[in-house]
């Protein structure tokens, strides 16, 4: 049956329509009740489905071409132009993937631990879901602005009610620190419409700009995307709100809802605003850096083990978006796509190294509830296969080869050295740092002698866990022994975007 | 010659008078609408001299009008205040503040 | 026409005089004496314009009705007028001034800017056998009439308002249902015990 | 080839993963033998595949696995380079590997952790072999850190150890700050060379020699010196030189039968490998050499000396280990690849032995590792007592053990680079060589006495238990002892002057120390019979008597020696202060980095200044505000009042 037409509408629309449907199945707050079961196998269904629709995304898709993929067009609001335009490229379809694979596991991961309105909880997930995916797809402004938007709307429930006990403060940071990013985006964007007449985008990226407009659009861009990403220094939202939310939608936020950054930057601000793009890339590079360095010593120093893996993120998304801007700073040569490549790989390794970091955390937080370092000790002697996991993601973390984490860290260290020695020194060392929190936190959590008695009592995981963490694991080593069908998928779009960044636009 | 100006003024002065009464005035809430009133009776000054002054009639239509609303306003109002008062056994202006910030 | 200034100006002095009776005046009673003062020279001055009409129903509907609705309720609600002595706020100075300043403002606005325009604004008389009420209702009943209707709804609603504003509920309220009275039957009220007769020991 | 290379790999990774997963289902037999004989196929057909390269001619080969990704121009692949140098190490690691597999069984033997632990060795293996075979830097730096993380895990093996986590941490956190260098050194060889094939690198290492780079702004570097440099420190840290060498002591807390496989014969001798392989980079830049070679006469001289103070026989042979570290590291700078590796393979099968025998040791007296608690273990064990003498006699370059072939040769490979020229470095090389062959011999031999001869010092109940180990741990002795004893007499001339490595090893014409000491080279007798007039000889002799005299025939002294000079010892004992200067300096002076970043950086200034911070003046703002709001309706309506005053004044006067 061929539905490619249609098949990313079917991506965004079925996990949304999926996550009524759970609000319209319910539960009652009895976990082992039939109704609260068929909602939980709804849900699983649903995201699974997803999942294999995304597979035939992966087979039908066309990695010798840079154009759109699958592009579906309808007219959507005629008076201002606005279209229902959708379409993947080498950019975005391993974020979609990213998100179908994510989802599924989340979704498994919550599967008995969530007592209180399981239904709304595993809606939120699925709603999200098809939102993150809009985001990917949409070709057209205004339908990326409100599927940008709308996408904290979920997230933001998801912290608020099933969070810690700081959950109000941390929803509010991070609505208002994102909300205060991607309005600025808004405004980008309507001026944009003012230029070309439409909110398409790629008449965004085609339209000549003069210099002031490029500088203050790239600025509106930066704002909303670093946010996102987030870069230092408007990174302080990300731990808090890593640390009140659900396992899941650390989950979440982490392995995609960051990407949405790392997305925007290369889809929005490089190709639209090359030459403010070129203006700021030594800024960004520098906030990246910072990050890289700074945040790594910041994150030595946490006692929470979500903060620490939040900030780690911080650190880890360093890489992204200094990827991103080596290009003005590479004289000659290849390496501008190397650094693109391994900015967009580091994207996605860190979706399944990050997920997994706190699925571990929620494994252990499951049972002792407590995230703080100081209260374990010793894991590994009650919880082996527990701590067999958690050293291979602490060591993907750490950025070691044959791990995905090690992928995108070696392309962007390579390309940063040919833009200048001092990069790559400074990048480079988040291979000490890295390791040195990652390990530490392992040393403190995993070894030594059982800390207490709650350690003493602890289980080891169950199949259902041990089910995630596997399929994280696969998919770590995977991506780490041979990234090549990932690579492949983005080379022909990151040439062409190499290119179309190259060309002034003034 | 008394003319369209004579009235405005005098409708003007009955306006600020009646204003200057809401404002200054902290005792009872009748008193409030009663300067509501006086208001409206200034408002009234005004479209009959404009309408004496333009030959149209429709401004004391208008007249008739506010004459109407300003009826049901001063039987809801004080309706109002009856339940106010059975609820607070008060009307002082000083004591409603309930949307103090 | 003389006379005729010096009726608009003694109207106009009590009516003022009125108006500052109502704002300064302590006793709410007093208050509303005034605002009937206001009301009746208003209405002299609107007669001196030849607004028979509006000026009748002034009188009627406002000091007629509304008014003593006023009084009514001011008289129901037993107001302690001692304990409300200092009666103005404490910004009132400054809030007189300002009313002073907007009032030289307006004054100034109606005299000042039509200066330029030919002379004071005249008010034509009417012609000889015009009634002000037959004017008025033609325009009403013809022209206006939704607006007329409306204003019948208007009033309607506000009389159910006022009355289910201030309807309560009275516990321990003895009344009849007329419809359980009418509907009862027989055997709601009547029970016929069938019993064994007692036999006498 | 390529089925045998593919099995020569795959088999412990195999085994291991089997192992490693299915443990509990395989029991412990199931995983040894599963292990064991993975490894013993690799290890055949290693020594296969060297007799083909050594005696059968077979060419080198260089294969491509799979392509690990292509992105802007850059190849990425996973092959191997198979010529004699790696057949060479394939040999060598596997042998070591094989037997230490085999000792395991004895020494893990009552561990709970035991399928785990050949699971480790066996991925080890594996690592180790994708480190030695590869042929692109890619690959090399997989190996590189994948025998770290295993090193990581098996020091850390007995994790319930507080000393165990510690090492485990601190060998990885130094190991990482020398791949951080390494990684940049492969960078700067994508930047010079554009490729990382190990072929097409050394195909363009004159291109890269001409390029410059200002590091510094404003000073031109050579890029080679640049590329050269940085891989070395990868090396250091790797090869425990100094001053990265300090995790290399505290790995002793791992199980022995790792010290003998990871810390001594294999995985510590990658930096020296990998600065061998790159011998076409490293000839171009004399800067680079001069580097290696004073780290290496740093380490080989000072680590030495520390080994004189230790009391825990792992620690002291451990001390040795960095000493020879650093003789085969001054080889390199010396020029003197061949001599290099050569010293690498005597010191796998030597000081594997001398591991295994103070396991054996340790196994005996129920792991009691401070050797001033032994003594007198001559008698009760006598296989370990002659194997340990062997090796003893093979580290210290005894006339006719294979440690004399190597390091004699070494040591006159430095002596002769003066000619080509630099200077102070290579005298200074060549007398840190030369003193570290007497301090060489008092350590290892105060070890040797202080343990086998003399008085037992240990208590009764330890005692009365002391025995012979079982065969699973002196079967692998004997098998390592061999190839200590003789292995130098066959295979000297051959590797160092008959140029086996063929062109695996590149040295300019200018540096060929090696091919100007083939000159006067006589064969094997005639070096053994030329021993004695060497100061090598003299030295080694003095340095075993010295240690006679002190610890067996006077023990006295070294307590009065301690006194006299207890500035120096105390230097010693402290290690230099160089765990003092990493524990306290770098590791608190980060840790107070980060927090000063953390509180005053991120919560005071980010959190608390800027965004809490204008969410506050916000706040404040607010509440200023809301005492406008009374509540009393004529401030509202007095509000409007002056607002219609104001639009009445501007309409009026200002307009």
């Amino acid at each position: 049956m061929d539905f490619s037409q249609s098949l990313l509408s079917i991506l965004i629309w079925l996990p949304i329509a999926g996550g009524i449907l759970l609000l319209v199945i319910g539960d009652d707050n009895d976990v082992n009740s039939s109704r609260s079961i068929t909602m939980r196998v709804a849900a699983l269904g649903i995201t699974v489905l997803t999942f294999v629709f995304s597979i035939a995304l992966y087979k039908w898709f066309d990695n010798a071409t840079a154009a759109m993929q699958f592009v579906e067009r309808a007219s959507w609001i005629p008076a201002l132009d606005v279209w229902y335009y959708l379409g993947v490229d080498g950019i975005s379809a391993p974020l979609i993937l990213l998100t179908t694979f994510i989802t599924p596991l989340v979704v498994i991961a919550g599967w008995d631990t969530i007592k209180v309105r399981p239904a709304q909880y595993f809606a939120a997930f699925l709603i999200l879901e098809g939102l993150m995916i809009g985001v990917f797809c949409a070709l057209d402004g205004l339908l990326f602005y409100v599927f940008w938007e709308a996408m904290l709307v979920p997230m933001f429930l998801i912290i608020g009610v099933w969070g810690g006990e700081k959950r109000i403060y941390a929803t509010l940071k991070f609505f208002l620190y994102t909300f205060l990013g991607s309005v600025l985006m808004l405004v980008a964007f309507i001026y944009l419409y003012g230029q070309t007449g439409s909110f398409d985008l790629f008449g965004f990226m085609n339209v000549p700009l003069g210099m002031t407009a490029q500088k203050l659009i790239f600025i509106a861009f930066l704002l909303a995307f670093a946010v996102k990403v987030p870069m230092w220094p408007v990174h302080t939202w990300l731990p808090d709100a890593h640390v009140e939310a659900p396992t899941g939608g650390s989950v979440i936020l982490a392995a995609i809802m960051l990407k949405m950054g790392g997305y925007g930057f290369v889809r929005l601000s490089l190709p639209i605003v090359p030459d403010g793009s070129a203006y700021f890339s030594g800024f960004v590079i520098t906030l990246s850096l910072i990050a890289v360095v700074y945040i790594g010593f910041v994150a030595l120093m946490q006692k929470d083990m979500k903060k620490l893996i939040a900030y780690s993120s911080i650190a880890h998304m360093g890489f992204v978006t200094l990827g991103f801007f080596l290009f003005w700073s590479i004289s000659s040569g290849t390496g501008a796509g190397l650094g693109m490549t391994g900015g967009m790989v580091q994207m996605v390794s860190h979706g399944l190294i990050s997920g997994a970091m706190f699925l571990c955390v929620g494994v252990l937080y499951d049972r002792v509830h407590s995230r703080q370092i100081a209260d374990y000790g010793g894991v590994a002697n009650t919880m082996p296969k527990f701590a067999a996991f958690m050293v291979l993601f602490s060591m993907a973390n750490a950025g070691l080869p044959g791990t995905s984490g090690f992928v995108g860290e070696f392309m962007v260290i390579i390309a940063s050295f040919k833009a200048n020695f001092w990069y790559a020194f400074l990048a480079g060392t988040t291979l000490v740092l890295g390791a040195a929190y990652t390990l530490w936190m392992v040393k403190r959590v995993l070894y030594g002698e059982v800390a207490n008695d709650n350690v003493a009592a602890l289980e080891d995981l169950n199949q259902r866990e041990f089910i995630v963490l596997a399929v994280l694991a696969i998919s770590v080593l995977l991506v780490g022994l041979w990234p090549a069908p990932l690579v492949d998928m983005m080379n022909a779009t990151i040439e062409q975007l190499i290119q179309q960044v190259g060309q002034s636009k003034l | 010659m008394i003319g369209l100006q004579h009235y405005l003024t005098l409708s003007a002065m009955l306006f600020v008078l009646s204003i200057a009464g809401i404002v200054v005035n902290r005792r009872n809430l009748i008193l409030l609408l009663m300067c509501i009133e006086l208001m409206l009776l200034a408002v009234n000054f005004n479209f009959i001299a404009f309408s004496r002054y333009l030959g149209d009639d429709t401004g004391q239509v208008f007249v008739f009008f506010i004459l109407t609303v300003a009826a049901a306003e001063a039987a809801i109002g004080l309706a109002i205040l009856v339940v106010l008062f059975r609820n607070r056994r008060s009307i002082n202006v000083q004591e409603l503040n309930t949307m103090k910030g | 026409m003389l006379f005729h200034a010096i009726l608009f100006y003694f109207f106009s002095v009590i009516l003022i005089g009125a108006a500052c009776g109502v704002i300064f005046s302590k006793n709410p009673v007093h208050a509303i004496m005034f605002l009937v003062l206001a009301f009746f020279q208003s209405a002299m001055l609107w007669l001196l314009v030849e607004a028979e009409f509006l000026a009748i129903v002034l009188v009627l509907v406002y000091v007629g009705a509304v008014m003593v609705l006023f009084l009514f309720v001011v008289m129901m609600l037993d107001i302690n007028v001692e304990a409300i002595q200092r009666s103005l706020t404490r910004f009132a100075p400054f809030a007189i001034a300002v009313a002073l300043l907007m009032a030289i403002e307006l004054v100034q606005l109606i005299w000042l800017r039509s200066r330029t325009d030919a002379g004071p604004g005249v008010f034509e008389s009417y012609p000889e056998g015009y009634s002000n009420t037959k004017a008025l209702g033609s325009v009403l009943y013809t022209e206006h009439v939704y607006a007329f209707e409306i204003a019948a709804v208007v009033l309607l609603l506000a009389i159910v308002a006022a009355i289910s504003l201030t309807m309560r509920k009275r516990p321990g309220l003895k009344v009849q249902n007329i419809g359980q009275q009418v509907a009862v039957r027989a055997k709601d009220r009547l029970r016929v015990v069938k019993m064994e007769s007692e036999k006498k020991q | 080839m390529y089925n045998y290379y593919l099995t020569i790999v795959l088999a412990p990774l195999a085994a291991a993963i089997v192992a490693g997963l299915f443990g509990k289902q395989i029991g412990r037999a199931g995983s040894h033998w599963i292990t064991i004989l993975a490894v013993g196929l690799s290890c055949a057909l290693s020594l296969l595949v060297l007799k083909n390269m050594f005696w059968g001619g077979a060419e080198s080969e260089n294969i491509s696995v799979y392509t690990w990704a292509v992105t802007d121009g850059l190849k990425m692949e996973v092959g191997f380079l198979v010529d004699r140098l790696t057949a060479l190490m394939m040999a060598v690691v596997t042998f070591v590997s094989l037997m230490v597999h085999i000792y395991t069984i004895g020494y893990m033997h009552d561990d709970p952790g035991y399928q785990r632990f050949f699971s480790y060795i066996a991925l080890f293996t594996f690592s180790m072999l994708m480190l030695v075979m590869s042929n692109n830097f890619l690959q090399l730096f997989f190996g590189w850190e994948a025998v770290g993380l295993v090193s990581y895990l098996l020091i850390g093996f007995w994790f319930k150890r507080e000393s165990a986590i510690f090492a485990n941490l601190k060998a990885f956190l130094v190991n990482r700050v020398g791949d951080f260098g390494f990684i940049l050194g492969v960078s700067a060889v994508v930047m010079f060379a554009g490729t990382l094939d190990y072929a097409e690198v050394f195909a363009s290492a004159d291109s890269i020699a001409a390029q410059e780079i200002e590091v510094i702004a404003g000073t031109p570097w050579n890029a080679m010196t640049v590329t050269c440099v940085l891989l070395f420190i990868g090396a250091m840290g790797k090869s425990a030189q100094a001053p990265l060498h300090v995790w290399l002591p505290d790995s002793m807390a791992g199980p022995t039968p790792i010290s003998a496989l990871i810390h001594a014969a294999t995985m510590v001798t990658a930096g020296i490998f990998m600065v061998a392989r790159m011998s076409p980079l490293f000839e171009l830049s004399a800067t680079a050499l001069a580097v290696v070679i004073t780290i290496g006469a740093i380490t080989a001289f000072s680590m030495g000396l520390l080994g004189i103070v230790q009391n825990d026989i792992k620690r002291v042979i451990a001390y040795s280990t960095l000493s020879q570290l650093g003789y085969m590291t001054v080889a390199l700078g010396a020029s003197a690849y061949s001599a290099a590796i050569f010293h690498l393979m005597t010191h796998a099968f030597f000081k594997a032995l001398l591991f295994l025998a103070a396991g054996s040791v340790i196994i005996a007296l129920h792991h009691e590792q401070d050797i001033r608690k032994m003594g007198g273990l001559r008698k009760y064990m006598p296989v370990t007592y002659w194997t340990a003498l062997i090796g003893s006699l093979a580290l210290i370059g005894f006339p006719g053990t294979s440690g004399f072939f190597s390091k004699d040769l070494l040591i006159e490979a430095v002596k002769e680079s003066h000619w080509h020229g630099q200077g102070a470095v290579y005298w200074i090389a060549y007398l840190s060589v030369l003193l570290g062959v007497f301090v060489t011999a008092l350590y290892t031999f105060r070890m040797f006495f202080l343990v086998f001869h003399g008085e037992t010092r240990m208590d009764a109940e330890t005692k009365s238990h002391v025995r012979e180990s079982p065969w699973v741990v002196t079967v692998p002795l004997v098998l390592l002892a061999i190839p200590s004893a003789i292995i130098g007499w066959f295979t000297v001339r051959d590797i160092l002057f008959n140029n086996y490595f063929g062109d695996s090893i590149v040295v300019s014409s200018a540096h060929d120390v090696l091919a100007h000491m083939g000159e006067t080279f006589h064969g094997s007798l005639a070096l053994f019979q030329h021993s004695v007039q060497t100061p090598v000889f003299w030295l080694a002799a003095g340095g075993a008597l010295s240690a006679w005299f002190l610890y067996l025939k006077r023990p006295d002294i070294p307590a009065t020696i301690k006194d006299r000079v207890s500035g120096l010892y105390t230097l010693l004992d402290r290690k230099y202060y160089m765990d003092d200067l990493y524990i306290k300096g770098f590791a608190a002076a980060g840790r107070s980095i980060g927090n000063l970043l953390w509180q005053k950086g991120d919560q005071l200034v980010i959190d608390g200044v800027l965004v809490n911070g204008t969410a506050n003046s916000i706040g404040k703002l607010a509440g200023v505000m809301r005492q406008i709001q009374t509540g009393y309706l004529y401030t509202y309506a007095f509000a409007m009042f002056i607002g219609l005053t104001m639009l009445l004044s501007w309409l009026i006067w200002f307009r």
